[in-house]
């Protein structure tokens, strides 16, 4: 009897899809690539769109780079765009404006976003509980069909007149309210409506992974046995479901003003632009915790493979993940310290703003735990995690300054900021997001990715990667702002310029280093080595079956009867133990090993059964 | 610590079938509960957005009834809350493999749906004549402009997914008909009716806050 | 790159700076453990054959400690920055005997209004200057900042001081300077295809410099129908 | 759910309840109380309401526990947000 079955499905259109029991043919091809419903499918098309508004991203960031670093000199190569962009080359402030909006636009809601969550849920929910595949496979094809026009309408902006938003990817109104102030009307208004629509499509993802991760578990997967990434995901998911209403509501009532002269956020009639920032902030500060929660998932596992030790403190991370979820609602207000905000309102958002850093404390140290004592592997997601540990703590200490309410007085919306976010966006939600998409590249295309090249695409990640944005903290110190168009116009700011030149050397080595890895991941697939289902020699559900899993993913529904971290079982002859490892197979014994390390006397083991 | 213990320990508890029983509730109900919980964000952000204006800007509302029909909206209101009834009279209906039952209630929560939306569109047509308009520019009405901006916004989201529900309800009629469903095959006219209530319920807060308040 | 500030010429703006190195140092020890930790532990324990990693599913102990110390010392940060913060944003306890001005920020240009010889702001001589904002040295100074369109940012990085300045609400911010000069004032808030050309200058001048100044602009601007049409004549050559 | 327990749901009674509490509310606005009175009784009564038709019409008081717990996340954060938020206006 399987968990579902338990759970009488009393409609015919939400069964859930096993294969074992089906009859196999083959399905046609616009079933099977377009709108096809298996979420194995549905992660990849997810992983082909985000990957292209990465790179749209990052070429936008080059570009943003060159003009910081020469401004008003023309840019090779982009002097095909037309004279409202970059007449010759030349790149237009108001150009410049519209790239740092789209910049963090793509990159957070079209990139980032939809790989953690898109990509990663998709893939690894059903895999990792045991299940033919979501709740609503339908409900999961429209998730990612809502996303599509999304983002034509984000990329369709750009063509408009008047070009496209401009006002940041935060939108503060009333700069975003009305297009007098911006000279965009159109761009702004579709970039609205592409967010709206976006927003379907999260929110069907999350109502799916929730009742996925609720109702259909494998028997004997309990809740503390789940694999931390489940767990991420699935907060991340009553996160997305609970913040991006508010963005929508907000969204809508700027679309108003803009469109049909309601005045919500307009002064001169009434409205109240702080408004705005509340609600924008309300929703967008759990937005970031759904950036980084999934990436916390992602590297406890891969940083538990390669060490083969269990998670340290499995509990606690869990723990950890809910009260940041939690704690995550109630700070918003320190993006607006300087906005004018009711002081004392500062101090209660200072307050619950270092609480914060807490939680995510007791992830640092219980990531350092698992290394300690371990037999480390460096595979190259291991790299990536091990890196995401290093980066993650300095732009987590960087959020320290910023919560500190008279020191953001100097730093806000500086290049202090723009450090804090690329080092816990890139240094953290990205550098996770090579760790999974090397960890389950095996298990989504059946081949390894070519490891040589992927070190040589890590090592030089890591270094330009620092480079370019380790100095940004510094340039924010000296009082260098954000959204600047050319910093040499500010007399303090001209002297930093080297620093700017030095950053965009940087930054185009790393975009280098990036098409490594574009180029790599293509050609893997065909050139790659043959992975076999169980190649990083894991624990968790996806890596008893083949890579790729069939369709409907298990023959028999897997029984579980341990964690996912079991690796190094003293006594056990291999030093890991699938999930779903029938207790009699895993007892072979084997000799006692010659050299055991356990630098603890005194740490309790407080057994297998989480 | 022992071998033993340790492999024991990683073994977990001995009862391998012992399933974990998800929440109780069948797939397609849970996740329109998880959905509508989106749906009171949504409508947080609404609402919410309309008492801090009103807390902000007393001056730009008017007293209840001055400028609102309070009558004609406490009669749709009526109308509401008894297509709430009949839909669940129509989930009532099916569980009992009524299928006649189900069928006529699921039409008189269709009627009652429709008037619900038409009564609005007479109503937003009147106040549009009196000036209530949500263009800022364009507001001659007692108040101030945030009032239509706020009360149009929450209102026709309202009645969108009221005419939304309307379509779903139509579409539900139609697979009743054709007899899909069953006492041991409900799920499409529960969700329909959590789906349906909810509204009604959200209804219920909007008509205190933008009339009575 | 330094990670000192530049000196700083305001009376909190010492305070600022000595918060900012006490969090400096706190999480420069703190980055330096766990960094040199996570080293440590990867060349320590990497692979070696024959050897078995260690199995512990932690140790609640552990948990408790750095669940707590850092609670500590977080609540230590919030607790030492609430004073200044208050001291600098809380209208409540600004200094009394401050010298008001009016900020308007608009697309893209900072006016200062200054009072009339009465002290009223819409006086006869009242007058306005461009792009410049004319204080003195040692005494507190109030500035009410407005907008007239979008959101701009007050920010001058030698004062430590930044304040949004919002359209439709006027919101008072103070400081005082200890030294006299020319200090630079920039935009921090996108606010428009001219952001990155919104700047201006704080001009501090010494106590006698300041009145005398004051006195010039009163006169010239005192006698006419609307002192600021004339005022705002003669502020050509500080308006770029 | 249970086939028998569907007819035994007391659904026209709420029914009835719902629609009192609707006039009552109206009747409430109407009398000139003091507004901190009127505005108390009239949430009250919506509180009410709103809580009849999910216990109700949407069988929440049917369903198991843990469905109650999910349904109540969003409520702390509605309050947060309105609560601080408020804070910055008037
Ligand atoms: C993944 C995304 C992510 C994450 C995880 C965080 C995490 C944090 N952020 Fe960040 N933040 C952003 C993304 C993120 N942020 C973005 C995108 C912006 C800019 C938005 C914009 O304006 O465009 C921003 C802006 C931002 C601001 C506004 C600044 C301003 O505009 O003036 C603040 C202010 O408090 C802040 C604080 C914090 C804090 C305290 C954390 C904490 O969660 C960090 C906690 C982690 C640690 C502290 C490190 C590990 C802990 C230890 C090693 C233990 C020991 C530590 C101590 C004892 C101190 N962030
Ligand atoms: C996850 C999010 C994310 C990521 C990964 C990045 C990546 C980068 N960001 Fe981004 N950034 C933001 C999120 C992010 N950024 C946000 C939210 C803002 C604030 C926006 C705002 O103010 O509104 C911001 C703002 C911002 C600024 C401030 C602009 C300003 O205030 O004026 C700068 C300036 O240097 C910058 C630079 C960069 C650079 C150089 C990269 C580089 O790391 C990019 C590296 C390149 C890639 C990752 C992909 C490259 C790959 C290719 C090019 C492949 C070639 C093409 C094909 C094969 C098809 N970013
Ligand atoms: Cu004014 Cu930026
Ligand atoms: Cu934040």
């Amino acid at each position: 009897m399987s968990a579902h079955a338990t759970q009488e499905a009393p409609n015919d259109w939400d069964f859930p899809a096993f294969a074992g029991d089906h009859e196999h043919h083959e399905p046609s091809f616009i079933r099977k690539y377009i709108f096809s419903t298996d979420h194995k499918m549905i992660a990849k098309q997810f992983l082909a769109v985000s990957l292209f508004f990465l790179a749209a991203g990052g070429t936008l960031a080059l570009m943003m780079r060159w003009q910081l670093a020469f401004p008003g000199q023309p840019m090779p190569v982009v002097d095909f765009l037309p004279s409202t962009m970059a007449p010759g080359g030349i790149i237009l402030p108001e150009f410049y404006n519209a790239m740092v909006t789209m910049h963090g636009t793509f990159m957070i809601f079209f990139a980032i976003m939809p790989l953690l969550v898109g990509v990663f849920g998709n893939l690894l929910i059903p895999l990792q509980i045991g299940a033919g595949d979501m709740a609503f496979p339908r409900l999961n094809m429209w998730s990612f069909w809502l996303a599509v026009p999304a983002g034509l309408l984000m990329l369709a902006s750009f063509a408009v007149e008047g070009g496209a938003a401009g006002a940041g990817w935060t939108a503060y109104a009333p700069l975003s309210a009305d297009g007098e102030y911006t000279g965009v009307y159109l761009g702004q208004q579709l970039w609205l409506a592409s967010l709206f629509i976006l927003g379907f499509s999260s929110i069907a993802g999350a109502v799916n992974y929730i009742t996925t991760v609720i109702n259909m578990r494998a028997p004997g997967l309990t809740w503390l046995r789940l694999p931390l990434t489940v767990w991420a995901l699935f907060i991340t998911a009553i996160l997305v479901l609970l913040a991006i209403p508010i963005l929508a509501g907000a969204l809508i009532m700027l679309l108003t003003d803009q469109t049909l002269g309601t005045t919500f956020f307009l002064p001169e009639t009434g409205g109240e632009p702080l408004l705005w920032q509340h609600l924008f902030w309300f929703f967008g500060h759990p937005e970031v915790y759904i950036l980084i929660l999934p990436a916390f998932g992602i590297v406890s596992e891969v940083l538990a493979n390669g060490a083969r030790k269990p998670i340290f403190g499995y509990t606690a991370m869990v723990l950890a993940i809910v009260a940041i979820a939690f704690l995550g609602w109630i700070v918003w207000g320190h993006h607006m310290f300087m906005s004018g905000m009711n002081p004392v309102l500062g101090t209660t958002f200072m307050f619950s703003t270092m609480v914060i850093a807490v939680p995510s404390a007791i992830k640092v140290f219980n990531w350092l735990g698992t290394l300690w004592g371990g037999n480390i592997h460096f595979h190259v997601p291991f790299l990536h995690a091990a890196a995401f540990v290093s980066l993650f703590i300095i732009g987590g200490l960087s959020g320290i300054f910023m919560a500190s309410t008279p020191v953001d007085i100097h730093i806000h919306d500086t290049y202090f900021i723009v450090a804090h976010l690329h080092y816990v966006l890139f240094g953290g939600s990205l550098f996770a997001i090579f760790a999974g998409i090397t960890y389950w590249y095996p298990k989504m295309f059946g081949r390894m990715m070519n490891s040589l090249w992927n070190r040589i695409h890590f090592v030089g990640t890591f270094i330009f990667y620092n480079l370019a944005f380790f100095p940004m903290h510094g340039l924010g110190l000296e009082g260098m702002m954000r959204r600047l168009y050319d910093p040499t116009q500010y007399g303090w700011l001209a002297e930093l310029q080297p620093w700017n030149v030095f950053i965009t050397y940087s930054v185009f080595f790393l975009v280098g280093f990036q098409v490594i890895f574009f180029v790599n991941f293509i050609l893997s697939m065909w050139t790659g080595r043959e992975a076999g289902p169980n190649p990083w020699n894991a624990n968790s559900l996806e890596w008893s079956i083949p890579s790729p899993p069939p369709h409907g993913n298990f023959q028999t529904i897997p029984v579980v009867y341990r964690g996912a971290y079991e690796y190094s079982v003293p006594g056990h002859e291999r030093d890991f133990l699938l999930q779903n490892e029938p207790p009699d197979d895993a007892a072979k014994r084997r000799p006692e090993p010659a050299q055991r390390v356990d630098p603890s006397g005194q740490v309790k083991d407080r057994g297998g059964d989480q | 610590m022992s071998q033993t213990a340790a492999v024991s320990a990683a073994r977990g508890p001995v009862d391998p079938t012992r399933p974990e029983p998800g929440l109780g509730a069948y797939n397609l109900k849970l996740g329109m509960w998880v959905f509508l919980l989106s749906e009171v964000m949504f409508f947080t952000s609404l609402i919410g957005a309309y008492i801090i204006l009103r807390f902000a800007h007393p001056e730009h509302f008017a007293a209840p009834g001055e400028v609102l029909n309070v009558p004609l909206t406490a009669a749709n209101t009526f109308v509401l809350i008894c297509s709430s009834v009949t839909m669940v009279k129509a989930f009532a209906a099916i569980a009992r493999d009524d299928q006649k039952g189900l069928q006529l209630w699921l039409v008189a929560t269709i009627i009652l749906g429709s008037t619900f939306v038409g009564v609005q569109v007479y109503e937003y047509i009147h106040l549009f004549r009196d000036g209530f308009v949500p263009n800022a520019a364009a507001y001659t009405a007692g108040g101030g402009p945030l009032y239509g901006s706020t009360f149009y916004l929450m209102t026709g989201f309202h009645g969108l997914h009221v005419s939304i529900g309307v379509g779903c309800l139509i579409w539900v009629l139609i697979q009743a008909i054709r007899g899909r469903y069953s006492s041991s095959h409900l799920g499409g006219v529960e969700v329909m009716g959590l789906y349906w209530h909810f509204v009604d319920l959200v209804w219920i807060v909007l008509f205190t806050i933008v009339y009575l308040i | 790159m330094n990670w000192l500030l530049e000196p700083s010429v305001s009376t909190f703006g010492p305070e600022i700076d000595r918060l900012y190195y006490i969090i400096l140092v706190i999480t420069g020890i703190v980055f330096f453990i766990t960094q040199f930790l996570l080293v440590y532990f990867l060349i320590k324990y990497r692979k070696r054959e024959g050897r078995t990693a260690a199995y512990t599913h932690g140790s609640t102990r552990a948990e408790i400690l750095w669940t707590a110390v850092p609670f500590v010392v977080v609540l230590m940060l919030a607790l030492i920055s609430k004073p200044v913060w208050d001291e600098i944003k809380d209208p409540a306890l600004f200094p009394e005997d401050a010298y008001e001005v009016t900020v308007v920020a608009r697309q893209f240009e900072w006016e200062a209004q200054y009072a009339g010889s009465n002290g009223e702001f819409d006086a006869d001589d009242s007058f306005t200057v461009l792009n410049r904002l004319h204080v003195p040295v040692n005494q507190p100074v109030i500035v009410h900042l407005e907008s007239a369109d979008v959101i701009h940012s007050f920010f001058v990085p030698r004062f430590r001081l930044k304040q949004d300045a919002l359209p439709g609400r006027s919101i008072p911010m103070w400081f005082e300077v200890t030294e006299p000069g020319e200090y630079e004032l920039g935009c921090a808030e996108l606010c428009g295809l001219g952001h990155y050309r919104m700047d201006g200058l704080v001009i501090v001048h010494t106590e006698e410099e300041f009145e005398a100044w004051k006195a010039e602009r009163l006169a010239a601007a005192g006698g006419g129908v609307t002192g600021t049409e004339r005022a705002q004549a003669m502020t050509g050559e500080e308006s770029r | 759910m249970q086939n028998g327990e569907q007819s035994h749901q007391p659904y026209m009674l709420i029914w009835g309840i719902l629609a009192f509490l609707m006039l009552a509310k109206v009747g409430v606005s109407l009398v000139g109380m003091p507004q901190w009175m009127s505005i108390s009784f009239l949430v009250l009564i919506s509180l009410v309401s709103a809580l009849l038709v999910a216990l109700y019409y949407m069988h929440l008081r049917s369903e198991p526990k843990k469905l109650w717990i999910l349904a109540a996340v969003p409520f702390p954060l509605v309050i947060i947000l309105i609560l601080l938020v408020i804070q910055d206006f008037g």
